[in-house]
């Protein structure tokens, strides 16, 4: 589903990610975990296009998206849940999940949840708060909004950078359910993490990435060995 | 006679506002100027030897006229030097030319109290009294009127105002309403219902655009418009479309009905620009036909004090017939006034006053 | 630990550097170049406070040319008319400059963003007006003439090429000042609260207080300049107190980069030399002055000062990448 | 520990938004010394809570106490001037100012420089800059922050911003501090950190009022309200509140 | 004071209202659509009206013809100035300090090149009606003025309509407030900004076509324009079309009654006061939302 090859990106002058590679594949949830300031983030937005790699490769679904504009990976089936959560802040949630929906709608794929009453339990507040402008919203249930948005776009791979950042645990449990439902469906699923045993629940294998680089690879069932890894855990440190 | 061009020139500077707000001065101006040194140079230039005229565009702004006055007075070390078109850049350069006692021309009216101390900055343009005075005198005399409303901008026209304001009771005339509006408003049409609403006999419009004249004619009060030289240039009355049938000016006619000492001008310019000349393509033509001439007679290496004595007699332009001969300055008198109406899109002489 | 304020060394021999070359100007160049730098230093005055306003506070001041106006017309009111002596227009000037700013800065400074940009074009339109209103003040259109050149007792600043020194003297001080001031509490606190007011609050931080200080400070800067216009150009009138006169001195911080102090000097040195460079080319040089501006912008976004920032530093190392949108959208208001 | 209702309390606060009301008739009281947790359901109005405590929105109804007084007309800088200080839940930094800088703000409340002294450069004012950031290296150093002091805040990933606002806070010696959501963004070993700290810090006498959605850092808290709906539904240790059946339908979710 | 200068007074609050409107109109929507000021919109106007005033003079075209060419120069100039100016700068990551340089020095070259082309010369177009007035209690009122009035009023609708509920719309919205989200979901945002641009340009000529035939236009008038319907724009909350059009009628109005009931004199100081004091007493503008404070 996604490949992604000795990629480097970075900020104006500062180099961040050195030659990441790894791959994503269908039905399969796949973690990332680092310290701060390891490049998580800067990986997940070189995939969404908001940044361009100076080097190396992304393809994803067999095509070579590295240099496509972001706002066409998107409608290839690529969808993100960013970790700043880019709503439009001053539309009302029903508008910001519109232009997502209107997207989904003709990428002519079918939908991930079976119908609005789905989501909705999922993610209350898409319901109660429909009409209210996002940016009145509380933090919680902007991230909630966010991975509907996400949703919506009907994608056939789904990053998601920290998406329980802000949530209470009842949400974390329905989203954690939800990936394990999704990636039943043919879904390639990223998740970026900061916390290693919320990973551990949903994702089937995983990288650590430390500077930039990923400096170790989760096998399937490795994550409770991760945790328990004296040595793995001080490199995670080391950040 | 013959063409000058073997020696050594003489040198006139000028400053001109040939871009930004006042550019509908500027230019015109600097297209007299252009041809008058042409013309000059071509009939053998000051006493043999060429003229050579540098104009510098101050882009209406005084700041940038005191640069390049500087830099002319100084640098280029002009004989003379004209401009410029706006008021403010003149009084300032004043300040350069004055203590040197070069003689300048300047194409704006007489400003606030110190330009009446300069005794060799010259103006070509009526002074604001002599305007307000101008328009009075029809008034009265024409029109036979004595309630008026006055509509003008907080520029020119608040200069203009305020005179009118100090010399109507010479003239027996009542000022009902005066209304006043910003440089380039878009629109005055309350001011002009105000005026409407006095109930007055006669509007006067001091404004450099075409605005409130256009206003005035919407309201249908059925007098008569008087206009001034502000807004007196085809441009202006072209920009008043119909509303200017009938606006009368009491300024100078030149090109529809040149008098024998202006038909030479008016043919030269129309030749060389295919257009007709009005005011301030005359002025630019006069300020440096006077300095050719003045520089002649007084010899072109001739210090600054005899070029000023030569400056300040009578002397015939095409714009008007100047006398810089009064100590407080002034070079027009109302004699130099001519009155004209707009029939047809075009100007026409009044009989007044009546010879 | 070492003074944040203290210079090396070499920095220290290329200010020097740049003073002796400054101070031999008249000497070596036209005296129409001496005299476009004297308004250079004039407009980089008034710009100044522009730019602290804008670079450490981030608000839009659109109004200083009604302070710079209240600066010259003290000071020709105050020697013509009233026979004053300079230096008593001058501080005349700045005080009322001062006291209108705060008058008027308390209620209008609670307003953020365009909001607040919007009110000092307001009181610039107001103010600009009033000058023509008031004409028994101002002589309207047709001005004040006959400043008296300033004479401090010592030297009488008369001619270009002294007022060049004055202007620039009195520039260079307040550069020191405004150097001094961003390094302080009160300066680093105006950035704190431009980029993020709700956290300066909770620091303690009086933001309105300081906003109401740094545009008194500002309006004191805008004064101070037109008083030295004043006197350089013998006259004042109502046109040069205008929104485009706004709009010059907001050119000045934002040409250089809003947030460095040599970007002032180098915008001042821009809007005062390259019209009357451009000027040669005819009718067009105002055409060629807007596209000037423009190129300015697309060849660094960061203002002149960043340019020299960038060819003075390191270059771009291998494997670095352009980011493909903007990173942070101008915040707006909502 | 009994609260000392004298420090900090909250009185019958309402608080509703067109018609929309989120908070209901909320009360209650901190001691000096305590760390209490708020939790409930996204949008149940804990962040709302701290704004009207800290001075952000004025409540539709009730009163806020510090230190017995009714803070609840004060200005945000005002109660900051108290010591009550707050983070917020999206971490807000200085993005043009130098991490240290940043941190060194939090020392604002003791500077005491007027203007007139900055621009003059009067040693006073020198001086007090340089102190704020010697003052700040500490913790920069306990926050990991040390090797991008020197760096510009607007270059901080997501984690490194949450552990500069609390760092900034920290700064200023707060007597009552509310923290929204501390630990997101960090990794698990750093919350670990922030809340040992936390601990020490009310040993020494700190108050905090913490809100968060993470169980193993809520360990710090000595109680626990919850809200739901805009109302305090439970109240009690964390075990007592993990073990509440109200609280496991909602919150947990088991 | 008589009906009559009511009447004359109202009508010229509208009208000028909707003048101020229309620009502000042109500097909203970009605004909405890119998040920057435009400047360059008086540009816009003057620019518009004089294509047609060229097209009807030079080339001698029927009016509608003209006047829908001079629509179409209006979006290619907006189109256009996006292109070549801002897109190449947001992509360097322009600040907004920038943005407002690049657009004052678009708007100092575009009016001297309106100087340069079109002359000094002030320009009329025909108006709807010709010059008739019709007499509504004793004050006139030119015809062109209720056309431009009926026309500003369905020409915001139109807008507030087209941003409200159309797909295009919100994604123009959307991509100006958040790029990053607005990519992620799938909408192209330079595009997006380029069509506000066009619109906005648009919007301008169109505004300048409706304009001209009471105001004139002339090559210095594009700053006062730009100043008015920023004024009218930002009162009404700045990216709110129907915004725009509340906060240019309550400018005109003032300044019209502040004619009539203190003097023209002092025109702007009072218009002026009342503008600041409205911003002082509603802060998000005059149809503005507030945005959530503290966390
Ligand atoms: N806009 C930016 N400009 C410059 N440098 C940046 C920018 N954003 C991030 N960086 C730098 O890039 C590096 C990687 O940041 P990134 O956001 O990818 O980390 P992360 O792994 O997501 O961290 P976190 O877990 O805290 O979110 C950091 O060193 C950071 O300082
Ligand atoms: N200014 C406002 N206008 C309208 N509604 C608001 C406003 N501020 C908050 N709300 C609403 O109040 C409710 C409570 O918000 P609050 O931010 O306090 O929740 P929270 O408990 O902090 O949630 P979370 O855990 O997600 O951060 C939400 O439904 C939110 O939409
Ligand atoms: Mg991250
Ligand atoms: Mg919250």
């Amino acid at each position: 589903m996604l490949e992604i090859e000795a990629v480097r990106a970075g900020y104006g002058a500062l180099a961040v990610l050195d030659a990441v590679g790894f791959h994503v594949g269908e039905d399969e949830v796949v973690g990332l975990v680092g310290p701060n300031g390891a490049g998580k983030t800067t990986l997940v937005r070189a995939l969404a296009g908001l940044l361009r790699p100076s080097a190396g490769a992304i393809r994803f679904a067999g095509r070579d998206v590295t240099t496509e504009p972001g706002h066409r990976r998107a409608g290839e089936g690529m969808a993100f849940v960013l970790d700043n959560r880019a709503l439009f802040a001053e539309l009302t949630v029903r508008q910001n999940l519109a232009l997502a929906e209107r997207m989904g709608r003709r990428s002519g794929r079918p939908r991930c949840l079976g119908d609005d009453a789905e989501l909705f339990d999922l993610l209350p507040v898409v319901k109660e708060r429909i009409d209210a402008p996002v940016q009145l919203l509380s933090g919680g249930q902007q991230q909630m909004v966010a991975i509907a948005r996400a949703l919506l776009l009907r994608p056939r791979l789904l990053v998601m950078d920290e998406p329980s950042a802000g949530l209470a645990p009842l949400i974390v449990k329905h989203i954690l359910e939800l990936l394990h439902c999704l990636k039943g469906r043919g879904m390639g699923i990223l998740v970026v993490e900061q916390n290693v045993r919320l990973i551990a629940e949903v994702a089937d294998r995983g990288y650590v990435m430390s500077l930039g680089r990923l400096v170790h690879e989760v096998p399937p069932g490795g994550w409770p060995a991760l945790l328990d890894d004296e040595r793995l855990v001080r490199a995670y440190l080391g950040g | 006679q013959g063409h000058a061009t073997s020696r050594e020139p003489v040198t006139i500077g000028a400053i001109l506002s040939v871009t930004g707000p006042v550019a509908g001065v500027g230019q015109p101006e600097r297209d007299g100027a252009l041809l008058a040194e042409k013309i000059v140079n071509a009939s053998g230039g000051i006493g043999g030897r060429p003229l050579k005229l540098v104009i510098e565009d101050d882009a209406s702004n005084p700041d940038t006229a005191i640069s390049k006055a500087t830099g002319l007075i100084r640098s280029t070390r002009v004989r003379a030097l004209i401009g410029s078109s706006n008021l403010p850049s003149t009084v300032a350069i004043g300040g350069l030319t004055d203590p040197v006692k070069l003689p300048q021309v300047a194409l704006s009216g007489m400003g606030p109290a110190v330009e009446a101390r300069r005794t060799c900055v010259v103006h070509l343009l009526a002074p604001q009294e002599l305007n307000a005075r101008a328009a009075l005198a029809y008034v009265r005399d024409a029109l036979k009127v004595k309630r008026i409303g006055l509509l003008h901008d907080s520029g020119y026209g608040q200069a203009v105002a305020n005179s009118l304001k100090a010399v109507a009771p010479d003239y027996g005339v009542e000022l009902a309403q005066v209304e006043k509006f910003e440089i380039g408003a878009t629109d005055v049409s309350t001011q002009a219902a105000k005026v409407k609403n006095a109930g007055v006999e006669a509007v006067v419009i001091v404004a450099s655009s075409a605005t409130p004249f256009r206003n005035v004619h919407d309201l249908r009060m059925g007098v008569p418009v008087i206009g001034s030289i502000a807004s007196s240039s085809y441009d202006y009355v072209r920009a008043m479309g119909e509303a200017a049938e009938g606006v009368i000016f009491p300024e100078f006619l030149i090109a529809e009905d040149p008098l024998p000492h202006q038909a030479a001008f008016v043919a030269t310019f129309r030749e060389a620009y295919g257009r007709l000349p009005k005011n301030y393509e005359a002025a630019g033509w006069d300020a440096v036909n006077l300095l050719a001439r003045v520089l002649a007679e007084a010899g072109p290496e001739a210090d600054n004090a005899a070029v000023c004595a030569a400056l300040r007699k009578p002397l015939r332009g095409v714009l008007a017939t100047y006398d810089f001969s009064a100590p407080d300055m002034t070079g027009l008198g109302l004699a130099s006034f001519s009155y004209s109406q707009v029939k047809n899109g075009g100007f026409v002489r009044l009989p007044f006053p009546p010879r | 630990m070492a003074a944040p304020c203290s210079l090396s060394a070499a920095r220290w021999a290329l200010l020097a550097a740049v003073a002796a070359l400054a101070a031999a100007v008249p000497f070596a160049t036209p005296v129409e170049l001496v005299d476009r730098l004297t308004f250079a230093a004039i407009y980089g005055i008034a710009g100044l406070g522009v730019g602290l306003l804008l670079g450490q506070c981030g608000i839009l001041n659109l109004a200083q040319a009604v302070f710079y106006g209240i600066g010259a017309y003290a000071s020709a009111y105050g020697c013509v008319e009233l026979g004053w002596p300079p230096v008593a227009g001058i501080l005349a000037g700045m005080a009322v400059s001062g006291a209108l700013a705060g008058l008027i800065g308390w209620p209008t400074l609670r307003l953020n963003g365009y909001f607040l940009a919007l009110a000092t074009l307001a009181l610039c339109i107001a103010g600009g007006e009033l000058f023509f209103e008031w004409d028994w003040l101002t002589g309207g259109s047709y001005g004040i003439g006959g400043i008296p050149a300033l004479d401090l007792g010592i030297v009488r600043f008369d001619r270009p090429e002294t007022f060049y020194y004055l202007a620039w003297g009195v520039l260079a001080l307040a550069l020191v000042m405004a150097r001094n001031l961003i390094a302080s509490r009160d300066g680093l606190a105006a950035q704190a609260m431009r980029d993020a007011p709700d956290a300066a609050a909770v620091l303690a931080i009086d933001m309105h207080a300081l906003k109401v200080k740094m545009f008194v400070l500002s309006a004191m800067l805008g004064a101070l300049a037109g008083s030295l216009f004043a006197h350089h150009v013998s006259f004042v009138s109502v046109q040069s107190f205008g929104v485009e006169r706004s709009i010059l001195f907001l050119l000045v911080p934002v040409l250089g980069g809003a947030r460095s102090l040599s970007g002032i000097v180098i915008g001042a040195l821009f809007v005062a030399l390259v019209p009357e460079a451009l000027s040669a080319f005819g009718e067009i040089h105002h055409v060629l002055f807007g596209l000037a501006l423009v190129a300015v912008v697309i060849l660094c976004p960061e203002g002149l000062a960043g340019l020299l920032t960038r060819l003075r530093g390191a270059r771009r190392p291998a494997g670095a990448s352009a980011p493909v949108t903007s990173a942070k959208e101008v915040e707006h208001v909502a | 520990m009994s609260p000392d209702p004298a420090f900090f309390a909250v009185d019958g606060v309402a608080r509703s938004f067109g018609g929309f009301q989120v908070l209901a008739d909320v009360s209650l009281a901190i001691g000096q010394g305590e760390v209490v947790g708020l939790l409930g359901p996204n949008g149940s109005g804990k962040t709302t809570l701290f704004n009207i405590a800290t001075g952000f929105l004025p409540p539709s109804a009730g009163a806020v106490r510090f230190c017995g007084r009714d803070i609840s007309r004060l200005s945000v800088q005002e109660r900051s001037r108290l010591g009550v200080v707050r983070t917020f839940q999206t971490p807000k930094v200085f993005e043009g100012l130098t991490v240290r800088d940043n941190v060194a703000l939090g020392f604002y409340r003791q500077m005491r420089a007027g203007m007139v002294e900055s621009l003059f450069g009067a040693p006073r004012a020198r001086r007090e800059v340089a102190d704020a950031r010697a003052a700040s290296e500490p913790l920069l150093a306990r926050f990991g922050l040390k090797p991008l002091a020197d760096t510009a805040a607007a270059r901080l990933t997501a984690g490194q911003r949450r552990n500069l606002e609390v760092a900034r806070a920290l700064a200023g010696a707060p007597r009552l501090l509310m923290l929204d959501e501390p630990s997101t963004g960090l990794t698990r070993d750093e919350a670990m950190a922030l809340a040992d700290m936390l601990l020490d810090l009310s040993a020494e006498g700190m108050t905090l009022f913490v809100v968060s959605h993470d169980m193993e850092f809520l360990r710090i808290v000595g109680r626990a309200h919850v809200l739901s709906f805009g109302r305090i539904i439970a109240t009690g240790t964390m075990a007592e509140i993990q073990a509440d059946p109200q609280v496991r339908q909602i919150y947990f979710g088991s | 004071m008589t009906a009559a200068l009511f009447v004359q007074a109202l009508f010229a609050g509208l009208t000028n209202g909707f003048v101020y409107a229309l620009v502000g109109l042109g500097i909203a929507v970009i605004f909405k659509g890119s998040r920057t000021v435009n400047v360059v919109q008086g540009e816009f106007v003057v620019i518009g009206a004089l294509v047609v005033v060229g097209l009807l003079d030079a080339a001698g075209l029927p009016y509608p013809v003209a006047a829908l060419a001079g629509v179409a120069g209006g979006l290619m100039l907006g189109g256009l100035t996006e292109i070549a100016v801002i897109r190449p700068l947001i992509r360097r990551r322009a600040g907004e300090d920038a943005l407002l340089l690049v657009s004052i020095g678009l708007a100092v070259a575009m009016s001297a090149a309106v100087l340069y082309v079109a002359g000094r010369g002030s320009y009329l177009l025909p108006a709807v009606g010709g010059t008739a007035v019709v007499n509504l209690a004793g004050a006139t009122v030119r015809v062109h003025a209720l056309f431009l009035i009926a026309s500003g009023a369905a020409l915001v609708l139109a807008l507030a309509w087209f941003f409200r509920h159309t797909a295009l719309g919100l994604s123009m919205m959307a991509a100006a407030m958040e790029p990053d989200g607005a990519t992620v979901t799938g909408i192209d945002t330079e595009r997006m900004r380029t069509l506000s641009f066009a619109l906005g340009g648009a919007l301008g000529a169109a505004a300048g076509i409706l304009v001209a035939p009471l105001t004139e236009v002339n090559y210095q008038m594009g700053l006062a324009l730009t100043l008015k319907g920023f004024a009218a724009a930002v009162l009404g909350g700045l990216a709110n079309p129907l915004g725009a059009v509340a906060g240019g009628i309550l400018i005109a109005m003032v300044e019209a009654f502040g004619i009539v009931f203190i003097a023209s004199g002092y025109k702007n100081v009072f218009a002026m006061s009342v503008l600041i004091l409205v911003m002082v007493l509603l802060p998000n503008g005059l149809l503005g939302r507030g945005a959530r404070a503290g966390g």
